[in-house]
């Protein structure tokens, strides 16, 4: 987390301080609004100044989120939040750069873009707001899609398997993954925290609905009984409440894993949760119990380790340069190599 | 050892013949060293005080396999007791490495013209790499030249016999056999050379050795040899006192945009991915960390772009680098740059094309893309380096228009300026303009902070940077309302803002110096030229006036918006030529604008233009 | 049901008034139902042979909240006894449905308008999140207008009391209430509208019958208020005989897409990234999987370029639909086609700009994108739609020229075009014109396949498409050898390759219709226009002559290369008049090119031109 | 592998057959000769005519690859071959699409054009010949070269974490996943057979050697003890020859794959590899065994798994739609919805 607030006094902010002045503009019951919500109410906890706060998004529904805080922003272009958002965290490392992204924005134009961005390790606070479906332009399919989707572009059903953006960014070596739901404030709020704590990028799946183009497409996880909470250093189960059956996680032993009764093993057995392995490997297997959310979905924090922030390797080197060989004298530099006078 | 001299080479016995200038080219395979022989040769006429102007000429792209056709790597030197302005039309003397470099580059030695080849070099197996069917060494089809068939690999060989050595090592350094035989003829300085293989070579004694060794006795050859019976003396050139440095135009660039960081006391942000002839930037830009520059090198062209706006966002000197096709991918961004009224620099080092092109050759046909290249209207300012030591300049003033008017800005240079090189007057850091520029602050507005209130002078909106306490605000792509910037569709706000971002740019004119016109004030026939064409279209009109003929000259820096006089110098003027690498882009906006019959000259060859066709274009006019 | 009429409910007892055209203005919230309810009425004019042409205009981007001022939707329809033009500068009668409705669209409505608001939605709530300050409807404001409060809620409700249908169910019907009352007034027929409704709510049977007894309570509301005195009749325009539909243009491009398919006998591959206003094209498409259409919704828009380009490389219709944010994208990927010499079609639905703008509203900014928005000298032929019902020819014509001469080829539409509609008179698929072209094979050369040899009429160069036997070859970005198409560096066969790529776009001037003009022969002053103002500009004429001005017009279709005459056309006249919705994009082409003083009209104000506005322009340069 | 010839007459052709007539022009010593040489090599075995063979490149030293093959072949612009091969194999089923790129192409600007086709399953065969550097534009570091990197932009040692392209791949779906060498043949060979025989997109990552610019990258590689070669059921062992310590591979208890002396734990121990194991976890934690190939990496296929194939689902929907709605009637078309007469 980056630290104190410039050496201004540190006023104790509400979220009332973290809306702005523009009203909010998503359909009633939009999942957007909860999400707004849950993050205002955190950013309180940040400890930063609001004028060090700031807020990039790309293009779609999701990215009106910045003209809803009250922190410096910029609604920016599609899918290029992340490429922004780098140049601005790179050269200014004392600030907290958040990128809001929706499933088309982060995953289909910007997918380069956020991929380069978790290998680099670019110091960002990234929010992926996953409807499955694009908003915006009105109800075209996402590659976050179900396969044989039905909407405006595909009458007769998706031909393209959709990405599991947990596994891709595991995949391009990013060094924190999360996944939340939008409605469920709590677990938000803690992943919100983790995600401020981290250095780094950071990347959270936000399961979000949108009601009006793709109603109720998180419901499974939305129940008890569907939701597997990653939590560090304990052992995976779920289930178990009101009847029905304790389920839990273990390793296969050809690889991967798998979910199992936990009577049917016996709790020992079961996988402890390492969010903390150097290997992703653990993440990635965990990733690829559900693929899109109908049945058992894992939530929470499938991996978070340290490597070297991208700014700060950058900064460092231009202070170790600069301790090495001095200030750069302009002079110096333009007299450098071969000269002669005239005279 | 035995017959080499040593420290008063500069004085050799053989009759010595007085010029005021010459223009040398050195061609060889790619891996023959020629860069490095040209750039030594340029150091040495530096150090001598004449006038110079250099074009190296690079195989496309990879590296053929050695000694065929594609693989010829040039370097021409053009040298004087005067001011010159062109690395010269064609060569007086044609250093040809190998057949490939001879068939590749004959074309350009104008009968009588003095030609220098490795006979060592010409054996059956390169001959017919070259595509040669007979040898023409012994064909007769030289006989109209001055030819001098040196074996320079075998007397390279022989002079390195006792060095410790391989036998490779040994012919590679025959590069430095022919420099220095060149720099006998031409009575060059010869310590900087040496001094320089000696540091270069540093942690090889044994190669830094037979370099200098070669180096010496390719002097020694000429000294000898019978067959070289005069040599050449330039004198210094008449320059413009003060401490000079040879450049080149990406370096200039390089430097231009060091000098703008620290003139205007931002740190310097340069997001690039490589491409050819940009590339350069980025990596002498890489090595600034001492000036607190950081560099990305960015996933794409795209991200390259959007970073350089994110930390512009933040208060940083934000630049970008690239070509043609990668500038194209740019300009969604440069759009919203737009939108956002924030600095943004944008260099494009133009390269021939369409599409991939020819990507080591030069040509000026993004103008147009420069001015138009975006949805909507989108009006950006556009200059343009005319000479390589002016890239310094350009760089200083893009960064200073950026700043001021709060803009994208774009900077063309092309591969000519690029790598072409000059001497360069180095200036003095304490004159160069103060760009400095004010962020704004709780202090610097009355009331709620507006980020679109504009400035009445400049137009140019407050720059609120990100911590700065109480000036928290949202920018984006979506249409914004005056003062207020939040987001608007209103029909009127639109046209207004439309017309206001245009304005902001048209302004400028007012802030920029007017356009000079070389002249005697008798001329019908203006030249108009912008761009990396200045030191051809020059000296063109030089040798018209030297043969008696009238013309004018007026050199844009200025595309957009054009110094404020431009239409009354125009309209001054019976008939214009505008020559132009491309088919007629300064034409059409002269045209549109000013409504004059701008006549074209449009090569579009990949080479920049002689100076002695467009004196025969000018002259076609007169 | 008691007070319904049933079947001939076309002859209403209250007087009639002839009247030989009208605007209305359906405005509500975007959850009111407004452009269900234009559709309707427009379908019901239809019927009824009157001309027509209508506009939407849809709320910006998103849902917002019900109520606000920017989640209104309006819908414009102008139908009359003769041809027209336009979907009417200012409306005679506008529905407003809610207080947010009127506040944003009472300013177009002229003094004296008739004005009909559903009275039970000027809640305290709704006038507040209108920011009414005091009740229109109380407070004297309205007092210029013709009024009609008409309790549309509550009426419905009432109407519906008996059907099983929620409240909200219900409530949600008052559109067809106002339909059924405006469709009254205006003599339309409902026939149509009942079926319509009874066969979209099939599925839900009480929804229907809500919605068709809304409809019918709303005529039978006319017939009985005292409010409404007299109805009008507005007869048949006199149009040539044919069958004919309604049409928007996107609709007509898509189906043009179709016709070029079928009529060039290739498969069509539509690659696409959804952007407004252009994703409808991809949306229709996409369910013409009957037509063999593949349609490919790409990752971004450089996929779907991309994707389109390797689709025609194998013999298909490649196609790539987006807009202005989207096109920047795409012009790399034009440029490597301009090299390849492959057809490829490149729509561009335009909207405002810069930048993300202001993305529902119409502007014609992108013509010099079009032009030049690639690096280096990338010619590609251009051409606009200037009606809806004419996208369907353009598309054809886009992808003639593509097909014939091996080239990307730009089409240009705008959000106007794209959502307005008109009767279009359906052509016959038989009389459509035969754009089938030939791939070369074996037979169709002589000697070896030379993939650049060309075609001495149309300079195109053979289409060789994967799996013809012997014809193997290889294509590139880098610049090709004429004639064999392999990777050439030569300076002159670069510059004969830039001007070949050029004149084979210029020579399709000899393929194109002459610019015809609109005049009486005395005329002093030509109005140029092109693309979709072709409507107001024609209308604005009209008013002009009507007034007794002598105006001629003549309009642009193609933009590159202008028809042939466009020259000596221009050169006829002492003025010209370009009015555009941009900076004045086209005026700086024809300046250029034909040196003539052409002036400018622009507006760029994202709303379609008002013949009014036009007519006084043109008036201030009589 | 697509079949037949179209009916032509099946001569059997040789490698010198797809032997272009233009000058190969890569510098002495490349990786990328050898890799030609066993292309050209392999083709006679595709059992295709030369006519229906596609290579599409984007820009780069690989990216000149198809000048020298007698195909079809399109050298088109950096990073988008991807993206035109979909349009090409999309439209043209009867085909065989080949995309050649490198390392800066694929992964850099090309990246999200790859990551799509992979999750889309075209029908492409990729080949991806990685040296870890940009090669054409003389030197600079790509998305491959190891953290620390100095070269030409990077003269104080690259900041940015590489990708691991098999990592990647799995993350982004794919169905092949394959690693080779550029100098090992008979290795090469195999898997070119293997990838011309995969439905959908082949996704094969070659080591290749840039003399130039980056020598010796992967000379640990073609040492035997480094070789951990993927066989399909196998156990998965390596070294073991002229005394080295025999190496296997096991599962972690705890999630992911490890080395160990096979000694040590028992052969029985091993871990058995299963290429076509539906769930891609344990392709994913092999691939994490190596992360820049200095010491025991595993070549050979790590995944290879049958998903229904983007053209042939694209192919077929119009062939459903066709026979289930008739051939599209254009007349019957325009003349659709509200219609009326004028005469
Ligand atoms: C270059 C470009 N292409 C396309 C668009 C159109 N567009 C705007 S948002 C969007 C997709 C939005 O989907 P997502 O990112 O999932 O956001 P959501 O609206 O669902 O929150 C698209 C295609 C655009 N604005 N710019
Ligand atoms: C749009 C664009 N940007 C940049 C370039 C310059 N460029 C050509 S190839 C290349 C990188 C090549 O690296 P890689 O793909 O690894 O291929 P290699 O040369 O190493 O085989 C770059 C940056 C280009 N041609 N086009
Ligand atoms: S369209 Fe969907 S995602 Fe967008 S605001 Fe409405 S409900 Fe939310
Ligand atoms: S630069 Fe490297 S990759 Fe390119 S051809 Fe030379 S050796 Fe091969
Ligand atoms: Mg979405
Ligand atoms: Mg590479």
């Amino acid at each position: 987390m980056k630290d104190g607030n410039g050496g201004r006094p540190l006023v104790q902010l509400t979220a009332k301080d973290f809306k702005s002045d523009q009203e909010v503009r998503w359909c009633p019951g939009c999942g957007d609004y909860a999400i707004l919500a849950a993050v205002q109410g955190f950013m309180p906890e940040l400890g930063i100044a609001r004028e060090r706060i700031v807020f990039i998004s790309g293009i779609g529904c999701a990215a009106r989120f910045p003209y809803y805080m009250q922190t410096y922003g910029m609604h920016s272009i599609h899918g290029r939040a992340p490429a922004i958002a780098t140049g601005l965290s790179s050269s200014r490392p004392d600030l907290s750069v958040w990128v809001v992204t929706g499933d088309g924005d982060a995953l289909s134009i910007g997918g380069n873009h956020l991929i380069h961005v978790l290998r680099r390790n670019v110091n960002l606070k990234i929010l992926l707001f996953n409807n499955q479906i694009y908003g915006l332009t009105k109800g075209q399919y996402s590659p976050t899609s179900p396969l044989g989707t039905h909407n405006k572009t595909t009458p007769f059903g998706s031909l393209d398997y959709p990405f599991n953006p947990v596994s891709l960014a595991l995949g391009a070596e990013a060094t924190f993954v999360a996944r939340s739901v939008d409605t469920d404030r709590a677990h938000l709020t803690e992943i919100l925290r983790r995600v401020a704590e981290h250095k780094g990028s950071a990347f959270v799946e936000i399961y979000q609905n949108c009601n009006v183009y793709n109603d109720g497409a998180f419901d499974a996880v939305r129940e008890q009984e569907n939701r597997i909470l990653l939590q560090h250093g304990e052992p995976i189960r779920f289930g178990g409440e009101d009847g029905t059956v304790e389920r839990g996680v273990v390793v296969r032993p050809g690889g991967g894993v798998e979910i199992v009764d936990v009577a049917s093993v016996g709790e020992d057995a079961l996988l402890r949760h390492d969010e903390s392995a150097e290997d992703p490997s653990l993440a990635f297997a965990l990733s690829r119990l559900s693929h899109t959310p109908v049945g058992p979905t894992p939530l929470g924090i499938f991996r978070a380790v340290e490597r070297p922030v991208y700014d700060t390797l950058m900064a460092e080197q231009i202070e170790v340069t600069k301790r090495e060989l001095g200030e750069g004298d302009l002079k110096k530099l333009l007299h450098a190599g071969d000269t002669w006078a005239i005279s | 050892m035995l017959y080499l001299r040593d420290r008063d080479m500069a004085a050799p016995p053989k009759p010595v013949e007085k010029v005021d200038g010459v223009v040398i080219r050195f061609a060889g395979d790619s891996g023959d060293g020629m860069q490095l022989a040209g750039a030594r040769f340029t150091s040495e006429t530096a150090m001598m005080g004449n006038d110079l102007s250099t074009l190296p000429d690079f195989p496309a792209e990879i590296r053929a396999p050695a000694g065929s056709l594609p693989g010829v790597s040039g370097f021409q030197i053009h040298f004087s007791d005067h001011d010159i302005l062109t690395p010269g039309d064609e060569p007086n003397v044609l250093v040809a490495m190998n057949p490939a470099a001879l068939r590749t580059n004959l074309r350009d030695l104008p009968r009588s013209g003095t030609l220098i080849v490795n006979r060592d070099a010409f054996t059956d197996r390169n001959l017919e790499k070259a595509r040669y069917t007979a040898n023409p060494l012994e064909d007769g089809s030289l006989d109209d030249y001055h030819v001098h068939e040196v074996p320079l690999t075998s007397l390279t060989l022989e002079a390195l016999k006792d060095v410790e050595v391989t036998k490779r090592e040994a012919e590679r350094s025959k590069n430095m056999f022919a420099l220095g035989l060149m720099s006998w003829l031409y009575h060059r300085p010869t310590e900087g050379t040496i001094s320089y293989l000696e540091k270069k070579f540093q942690s090889r004694p044994p190669i830094a050795e037979a370099n200098v060794l070669a180096f010496k006795a390719g002097w020694a050859y000429g000294e000898t040899s019978e067959d070289f019976r005069v040599t050449y003396e330039i004198a210094p050139a008449k320059l413009p006192p003060g401490t000079y440095r040879n450049i080149r135009g990406n370096q200039a660039l390089s430097l231009g945009l060091l000098a703008a960081s620290v003139k205007s006391g931002l740190p310097l942000f340069l997001g690039a991915y490589p491409i050819t002839p940009a590339s350069e930037i980025l990596e002498d830009l890489s090595r600034r960390k001492d000036f607190g520059v950081r560099t990305f090198q960015a996933e794409d062209e795209i991200a390259a772009v959007g970073a350089a706006l994110g930390a512009s966002f933040g208060g940083a000197l934000g630049v970008c680098t690239s070509s043609g096709p990668g500038v194209v991918l740019k300009m969604e961004t440069i759009g919203l740059a737009v939108t956002l009224e924030l600095p943004l620099l944008i260099i494009d080092v133009q390269r021939a094309g369409p599409s991939t092109g020819m990507p080591t050759k030069p040509e000026q046909a993004d103008l147009l893309l420069a001015m138009w290249g975006r949805n909507a209207e989108s009006p950006v300012p556009v200059i343009a380096a005319s000479t390589p030591g002016g890239c310094f300049d350009a760089a200083i003033e893009a960064a200073r228009i950026a700043l001021k008017y709060r803009t994208p800005v774009f900077l063309l240079s092309d591969a000519y300026l690029a790598n072409g090189s000059e001497p360069w007057l180095i200036p003095d850091v304490d004159f160069l303009p103060d760009i400095s520029t004010r962020f704004a602050d709780a202090e610097s507005h009355e009331g709620d902070f507006l980020p679109y209130r504009r400035d009445a002078e400049t137009l140019a909106r407050p720059w609120a940077i990100p911590g700065t306490p109480g000036l928290e605000h949202r920018i984006g792509g979506l249409e914004k309302a005056d003062g207020t910037g939040n987001v608007s569709y209103d029909p009127d706000n639109h046209d207004h803002m439309v017309r206001l971002r245009a304005q902001k740019v048209a302004g400028i004119a007012a802030d920029i110096p007017e356009l000079a016109v070389d002249e005697q004030g008798d001329e019908e026939l203006l030249v108009l030229s912008w761009g990396g064409t200045y030191g051809p279209v020059q000296a063109g009109v030089r040798r018209v006036r030297n043969d008696g003929g009238k013309v004018a000259h007026a050199h844009l820096g200025y595309l957009n918006p054009f110094p404020r006089n431009t239409g009354d110098v125009l309209r001054r003027f019976e008939k214009i030529l505008v020559p132009e690498m491309n088919l007629g882009q300064l034409s059409k906006l002269v045209r549109a604008e000013f409504l004059v019959d701008a006549v074209g000259y449009n090569r579009v060859r990949g080479l920049p233009f002689r100076s002695s066709e467009l004196a025969e274009a000018m002259k076609g006019m007169l």
